[in-house]
């Protein structure tokens, strides 16, 4: 995107990498009371947020191509 | 002691004397121009505990022949019809001193037969609502539409001569050639024509063809009612003064109108006969499309006063429906929306009328913005659109949810969809006007002005705040509307 | 009301002699201005008598009166039965107000040295309506028919001090009067030559016992031509307007209430008593033809009336139309055994006189003031002039029939008489009538109250009480009836019922 | 405290006629006041049904107290209360007036006892509502106003449709559990639906709330959908459609959500999310699930509430709201941010923040019920809303980069609204029990077990995490001026189209007709006028009427000879 934003995020990034990385590990670590099979997978939730926002932010750049009009498309 | 139905025809009788007696001193005929109106109101009044009471108070005139009398009656409807009639004649009244002086100065030209054909006009309206026969019911319903004629022509302007013809031609036409003919139809079918409850056809021997051709030519005869294609004087008559147009539109023509219509479908024609009577198909859809067709073409207008005449027209119809769809919450409903419309509309006539005298704006473009200048006009205004809208918490809602409640009984879904519709074109041309008027930047060069003097304000405000009571307390009219049928 | 003593055996004779003697003395007596006294006396005197003559048919039936003592059928017969009495008494009745009305009117309508000759036309006229409607003798009627019709034209070619054009019209109605009444003069004859008789009962009787044939048919024939333009039945009503709004005020007031409700009253004495034989002469074919010209007569009629420029000629073709009403319940009358036709028939003689009568009194009234009755010449009267135009107003809500008038309640015993025998078309074309009338009547409304007056230099304030008066004196009974139509309902449908009893 | 004997709408509504009377610190006197004083006399309602009016033939019954009417009666009054500290720097009587009238419709609603009561205040509702949108006085906001009051009134139409049905079923009218077997219900599913944003009915919100001023937006969050929240866990409770309906409300708007700029207009497609779980709540219909439902509802008029509140702050001091407009802000407006970031937390579901306590309910039924993939869908919605809500808003107002805005604190009575409701937030997502006591149905439910706050921990930090990564690298989709079409682009546009045909075509050839029937023909049939006087030219005086007299005379005789 822009150099400035980009380098304003790099030490929160890896922070937030960081911390990520703990999470993750505590999944291990942790006895976890599971309630559906899917639970049972290592990292389960780690993965499904990822992804999630992933195919999220993929999708939406489709839905803008087809929906994006110019700002006064309605003329007011 | 003087009957009090004659009472109540005397009063505006001498109403209508007494402004060509006291043409040298004004004061006291101003005086009287609303003392008289007060009188009938107080008469009125006084007969609805025995008409609550289900008795019955019958007065023979004139016996003219064998089944033929000029004879006085008042039931429930009458008494819904003549309330109204009475009670907004006296805000009129008021609201005339407050436009019609402005206007067209302290003694305008003409200003006797003006007193005089609004005190004829209000005759006229209390002899339909208290006639006991259709004979009695035409002679009034004519005399309206002679007495009403000056007034709409009040200006003499071409376009006033024009619209007066219209306005008889329409309306003496209907009468005329349809309303006569089925009237005359049904004495030589059932031999009288003293209304009786439940309708005095229902007892006649007549084929159902030929009550579905009655029942053509009355629904279409009473021209007042301004069903498609008669709807067309309405806005043609907007043309007179403005208290004259309230006159029209809220307390007498065209409630005399739908009156008519009431009354035959319930007292000449009778509700059974109705249902399922291809005749009263015919006028169903005719009306379902005068309610859409008006209120598109409301849309379509800018000036305030054909606006207001079309979203009548289309209210009007919502009775007209109401009548021939018959079921007893449609009767009912029908019959309480003579009041509830009549309410909210003289609010909506008042509103345009002061908002003449003040500014002398009548173009909806106009009066963007008028809002900040007339607030307590422009408040009630938009009091009177939710009630004629049929919104919470004005009194319109009431009618309107009976008659919903009606079409839904008779699984008339057509029909309920053409109300539902209606309401939202209602909400679509009448809405932006208060809204506009509040919410708008004023258009450039907008004249200065403030309020309407407050003889305008008075009426608009009582009319405005009876939306609001009624909505609360529907009392009479509702037990009055709850009778008829 | 029997204060005429012994001489109340004679009230039938008496009837046609009191105008005429009237008539006769007239010059000699009442010279000059007095001329008016004289007449108004006389008709004080024949209203009196018609009047009574009414009430006493209706105690005690028809009244045979043979005149000079002859045997009946050879002798001539006064005959008055119920219908006679009530034309004879609108003759009288209205000839009596117009006479009120022509003291103020004559002066500047008529040259001074004619007072004297028209008072004795007027009279004369009179007299010879009266004898048509109460005689039992069909020469007579004849004979009658022609008294009134030439002092008629003379009356009419009055007008010539202020319209020319009057002359013109007199003569037009001369030839073509002339002609008609030829024509019943014929059928009178042919009737005779089959029958030997000229008694009118008697001729009733003998045509019954006899089949019809080509003679009686075409005697029928003609009969109905000359009946047809003395009624003003179009189309062969083109003499009449020009005769209506050219001869003077007073004049036209008589006519157009009187003259042609006396040759309806003619059709009904033939087609009902006279000529009510099996076949009859209201064969279907003739009726076709009647009720198609009455048909056409209101539509046409109101038509033109809308687009005349004229209060007079707006009045005469609207005549035109009424006549039309009258003609159509009179024609279908038979076939409806109810006798609503026949009554809303009658009444609208009665109404129409009233309406119509007022109404050409109310046209004089303008024309007395303006000069004219042209509607440029009338903008604006209505604030200048009030109780003229109200009563010409008032007048004209009755021809419309609105309720509350005379005029809407014989239209409406004449609409519910169309539907009882089967014809709801023909009602259609009555309502139309009504709206069409409502155009015309409105035109002037229009033109007295909403357009601005006209300045001409002219007096235009009230007219004089002595034509204000009759001119109300006509309207208001014309509302009277509208209000209180009992006693006259009950007297015209006595009448009908008479009339289709003889027919049956 | 607690007082007997008055409505608290009805308090609301002489507040507003007070409120309509006086100026200045007077009104802000009794705009604090009237939901404090209200709230006594809520306290004071007796369970079960009061306030029962005859109006004519109907019977009105204006309070039916249980714990959740009750429980949205307090919601709507702390939501007031907020919001008019929020609106009284604000000197825009019209916004005022028609607010308190809001709240009182709102309040009325909840408290409504039947469904003509209902009704009555849904279209006061309504009513109401449009004047706040219109008191705005945007630039667009009369268009917008109008599309706001039609929805309304549609949903009004809609609810009365069904009401009249369901009572000519035979039905009585008190308000309870509708089962939706027949016309008259779904009909009134629908009206509840399109006040609670169902999809392809959710328009509305996002074309409304944006346009609003910052004041009013505060107002309508809290009141218009969340009366239709409540109407359906009363009146459809385990109603399985709900359950598929709802899950597409939480999903279909995030998308939108990331490719919008406006900040209000994100955080209003995040309304409809947040909505959506609500429904699905509704829908599953265990007592858990409601709680759950409710709950939510309760928090999340004081998150979205606190956000659009931020929003309004940012709006009011900079006059922007657009992500391509702001950023930087947080030097500048530090309390702010904070109170922004506290409520982009609760709205995550961050534990410990009031969104945790409530959403998990939610998620929980599913589970217990077995929805795996609802729950999945849940999952990924909760995953969404972290980013468009809990990232997108605070980032792009805040942070990102620096354009360099004028800024600074808003008003102090702003700032303490945020702070009662970023409070309110924490506190509720600190001590889950104070809400959970007040709940309709006894269940206990504990939400920081390890497990639950370890799985919303991991989700939350690796949904951050694919955030910063798609920026990074580029693929995040970024902000542009741009006008995403919703479903309503189709009314709209065919709107116009028709108005168009109507104020043209239509409304000539009308009036061209009654022209033509009413003028020309009868002009054209009277004709011109005759001549003045009448007369026969002199050659035709005589002989036409003779003709015609002969004429008839043949005629006659060949009828009687002949015929």
């Amino acid at each position: 995107m822009n150099d400035s934003r980009l380098k304003r995020l790099g030490t929160a990034t890896i922070l937030l990498a960081i911390v990520c990385a703990v999470a993750l590990l505590l999944d291990g670590a942790i006895d976890r009371h599971l309630d559906t099979e899917a639970e049972g997978l290592f990292g389960f939730y780690c993965l499904y947020g990822f992804f999630a926002i992933v195919v999220l932010v993929f999708l939406s750049r489709i839905l803008r191509r087809i929906v994006a009009r110019e700002e006064h498309f309605y003329g007011d | 002691m003087i009957s009090l139905p004659l009472l109540a025809l005397l009063i505006p009788l001498v109403g209508a004397l007494l402004p060509w007696l006291l043409r040298r001193s004004p004061t006291v005929r101003n005086a009287v121009t609303l003392l008289i109106p007060l009188l009938l109101l107080v008469t009125v009044v006084k007969m609805v505990p025995t008409v609550l009471a289900q008795e019955a108070i019958e007065v023979t005139l004139i016996s003219v022949g064998p089944g033929l009398s000029f004879a006085l009656e008042v039931d429930a409807l009458g008494m819904l019809f003549a309330l109204v009639s009475s009670s907004l004649w006296l805000l009129n009244s008021l609201f005339s001193f407050g436009y019609m002086y402005p206007i067209h100065g302290n003694s305008f030209e003409g200003q006797e037969r003006y007193w005089s054909c609004f005190s004829l006009a209000i005759l006229a309206a209390i002899g339909i609502a208290f006639s006991a026969n259709l004979l009695t019911l035409f002679f009034f319903y004519e005399l309206m539409t002679f007495s009403t004629w000056p007034l709409v022509t009040h200006s003499k302007t071409a376009e006033a001569r024009r619209s007066g013809r219209i306005y008889l031609g329409i309306l003496l036409g209907s009468s005329t050639l349809l309303l006569l003919t089925a009237i005359i139809w049904t004495w030589i079918i059932t031999g009288t024509l003293d209304f009786s409850p439940g309708g005095i056809l229902a007892s006649s021997d007549a084929t159902p063809g030929q009550i579905s051709m009655l029942i053509v030519l009355f629904f279409f005869g009473a021209g007042k009612s301004a069903i498609f294609p008669l709807h067309q004087w309405l806005p043609r008559a907007m043309v007179a003064p403005t208290p004259v147009s309230a006159l029209l539109h809220a307390v007498a023509v065209v409630k005399a109108g739908v009156f008519t219509v009431l009354k035959i479908a319930t007292s000449v024609i009778g509700t059974d006969l109705l249902i399922g009577s291809w005749g009263a198909e015919v006028v169903a859809w005719t009306a379902a499309f005068t309610i859409l067709l008006a209120s598109l073409i409301a849309l379509t207008r800018q000036q305030l006063k054909e606006r207001l005449a079309y979203s009548t027209i289309s209210q009007l119809n919502y009775i007209v429906l109401g009548a021939v769809v018959a079921f007893p919450a449609a009767i009912e409903g029908a019959s309480l929306h003579i009041a509830m419309h009549a309410f909210g509309k003289i609010t909506l006539f008042f509103a345009a009328g002061a908002i003449y005298v003040a500014s002398r704006k009548t173009s909806v473009d106009e009066m963007a913005g008028i809002g900040r200048r007339m607030p307590w006009t422009m408040t009630a205004f938009l009091i009177g659109t939710v009630s004629v809208i049929g919104l919470p918490p004005m009194c319109g809602m009431w009618s309107k949810w009976l008659l919903a409640e009606g079409m839904i009984a008779a699984h008339q879904w057509a029909f309920l969809g053409a109300l539902l519709l209606s309401s939202l074109l209602s909400i679509a041309y009448l809405m932006p006007i208060a809204l506009r008027a509040f919410f708008a930047a004023e258009s450039e060069g907008s004249s200065e002005h403030g309020e309407a003097p407050w003889i305008c304000r008075i009426p608009l405000l009582l009319s405005a705040a009876a939306c609001l009571v009624l909505f609360l307390w529907p009392g009479v009219f509702a037990r009055l509307a709850g009778m008829v049928g | 009301m029997n204060f005429l003593g012994a001489w109340s055996h004679h009230l039938p004779v008496l009837l046609v002699l009191i105008p005429l003697i009237g008539a006769v003395l007239s010059p000699i007596v009442a010279r000059g201005s007095r001329g008016w006294a004289w007449a108004f006396l006389t008709m004080v005197a024949t209203a009196t008598v018609a009047l009574e003559l009414l009430l006493r048919i209706r105690s005690s039936g028809p009244i045979s009166y043979p005149l000079g003592g002859w045997n009946l059928p050879f002798g001539i017969e006064l005959y008055v039965d119920l219908l006679s009495a009530i034309i004879a008494l609108v003759v009288a009745g209205v000839g009596l107000v117009v006479t009120f009305y022509a003291r103020t009117s004559v002066r500047f309508e008529i040259p001074d040295d004619r007072f004297g000759f028209f008072w004795s036309l007027w009279l004369l006229a009179i007299t010879g309506l009266i004898g048509i409607v109460i005689t039992g003798d069909a020469f007579n009627l004849y004979v009658m028919l022609e008294i009134s019709s030439l002092t008629i034209y003379g009356l009419i070619a009055m007008g010539r001090m202020r319209d020319r054009r009057a002359l013109t019209a007199a003569f037009n109605y001369l030839i073509l009067g002339s002609i008609g009444a030829a024509f019943i003069l014929i059928a009178i004859g042919l009737l005779y030559s089959e029958t030997g008789t000229l008694n009118m009962a008697d001729l009733h009787r003998r045509l019954g016992a006899i089949e019809a044939n080509a003679t009686i048919r075409s005697a029928r024939a003609f009969l109905l031509a000359g009946l047809g333009l003395k009624m003003a039945l179009f189309p062969l009503h083109l003499w009449m307007p020009a005769a209506y709004s050219r001869a003077p005020s007073a004049v036209a007031g008589l006519l157009a209430a009187t003259a042609t409700k006396v040759g309806i009253y003619m059709a009904m004495r033939f087609f009902y008593t006279v000529l009510a034989t099996d076949e009859g002469i209201l064969t279907a074919p003739n009726v076709l033809i009647l009720s198609g010209c009455a048909g056409a007569a209101i539509v046409f009629g109101s038509a033109t009336a809308a687009r005349q420029r004229s209060l007079s000629l707006l009045l005469a073709f609207s005549s035109v139309a009424q006549i039309g009403y009258i003609v159509l319940g009179m024609a279908i009358g038979h076939s409806d055994p109810t006798g609503y036709a026949m009554t809303g028939s009658i009444l609208h003689i009665i109404s129409h006189a009233l309406m119509k009568g007022g109404l050409f009194l109310c046209a004089g009234i303008f024309i007395w003031r303006l000069g004219t009755n042209d509607f440029d010449q009338l903008a604006g009267i209505g604030r200048r002039m009030p109780w003229t135009s109200a009563a010409v107003v008032a007048g004209g809500l009755g021809l419309i029939g609105v309720p509350g008038t005379a005029g809407f309640i014989s239209k409406l015993f004449l609409l519910r008489g169309l539907f009882e025998s089967g014809h709801p078309l023909l009602a259609v074309l009555v309502l139309t009538g009504s709206v069409l009338a409502a155009i015309y009547t409105w035109r002037f409304v229009e033109i007295a109250y909403l357009k601005p007056p006209v300045e001409n230099g002219l007096d235009h304030s009230e007219a004089p009480l002595g034509m204000l008066i009759p001119a109300w004196i006509l309207i208001g009974a014309s509302l009277v009836i509208g209000f209180y139509p009992g006693p006259i309902i009950e007297i015209a449908s006595e009448a009908a019922s008479t009339l289709l009893g003889g027919s049956g | 405290m607690a007082i007997e004997g008055f409505h608290p709408s009805f308090v609301f509504l002489i507040g507003a006629v007070v409120a309509a009377l006086t100026r200045g610190k007077m009104r802000s006197l009794v705009m604090v006041a009237t939901p404090i004083i209200s709230f006594a006399f809520l306290r004071g309602l007796p369970l079960g049904d009061s306030f029962v009016f005859e109006i004519a033939q109907w019977t009105l019954t204006f309070s039916h107290r249980d714990e959740l009417s009750w429980l949205f009666g307090l919601l709507f009054h702390l939501a007031a209360l907020l919001a008019v500290i929020y609106s009284l720097h604000t000197r825009n009587r019209m916004e005022q007036v028609s607010a308190l009238v809001y709240a009182a419709s709102a309040i009325g609603a909840v408290l409504a006892g039947d469904l003509l009561t209902l009704f009555i205040w849904w279209e006061m509702l309504a009513l109401s509502s449009t004047f706040v949108v219109f008191a705005g006085r945007q630039r667009r906001s009369m268009a917008i106003g109008l599309r706001y009051f039609a929805f309304q009134i549609v949903s009004g139409l809609c609810l009365l449709t069904g009401i009249l049905l369901y009572s000519n079923s035979g039905m009585s009218l008190e308000l309870g559990r509708l089962d939706l077997t027949t016309p008259g219900t779904m009909w009134i599913l629908l009206a509840f639906g399109i006040k609670a944003g169902f999809p392809l009915v959710h328009t509305w919100i996002v074309d409304t709330y944006p346009a609003a001023s910052a004041t009013g937006t505060v107002f309508l969050c809290a009141f218009t959908t969340k009366t239709a929240v409540y109407a359906l866990a009363r009146c459809f409770p385990g109603t399985e459609e709900l359950i598929i309906i709802g899950a597409v409300m939480t999903c279909f708007p995030i998308f939108y959500a990331i490719i919008e700029n406006d900040l209000r207009k994100v955080l209003s497609y995040s309304m409809i999310n947040q909505i959506g779980f609500m429904v699905v709540g509704i829908g599953l219909g265990t007592e858990l699930a409601i709680n759950g439902a409710v709950a939510h509802a309760f928090n999340d008029v004081l998150f979205k509430g606190l956000l659009f509140m931020s929003m309004g702050a940012v709006l009011h001091v900079t006059g922007k709201s657009r992500g391509t407009d702001l950023g930087g802000l947080w030097k500048k407006m530090p309390w702010t941010t904070g109170l922004c970031i506290v409520g982009a937390a609760s709205i995550s579901a961050v534990p410990l923040f009031s969104g945790f306590v409530s959403k998990s309910m939610v998620m929980a039924a599913a589970v217990e019920q077995g929805h795996t993939w609802l729950w999945l869908i849940l999952l990924f919605a909760s995953a969404g809303v972290l980013e468009h809500a809990g990232i997108k808003i605070p980032y792009f107002a805040f942070f990102a980069h620096d354009r360099g805005l004028e800024g600074r604190e808003p008003p102090r009575n702003m700032l303490l609204a945020m702070l009662l409701g970023a409070g309110l937030c924490i506190l509720i997502g600190c001590r889950p029990d104070l809400l959970y006591s007040m709940l309709p149905y006894n269940v206990s439910f504990e939400p920081f077990t390890t497990t639950h706050v370890l799985i919303q921990i991991q989700l939350l930090l690796f949904a951050s995490m694919a955030v910063v990564v798609l920026m990074k690298t580029g693929t995040y989709p970024p902000e542009l001026v741009k006008e995403n079409l919703d479903v309503d682009v189709i009314p709209r546009l065919g709107g116009r189209a028709l108005l168009g045909w109507l104020r043209g075509t239509f409304a000539q050839v009308t009036t061209r007709l009654s022209i033509t029937v009413l003028e020309r023909i009868p002009a054209a049939i009277a004709g011109p006028r005759g001549p003045g006087q009448w007369q026969l030219s002199s050659n035709w005086r005589l002989v036409l009427p003779g003709l015609l007299l002969v004429m008839a005379l043949l005629a006659f005789l060949i009828a009687n000879l002949y015929g």
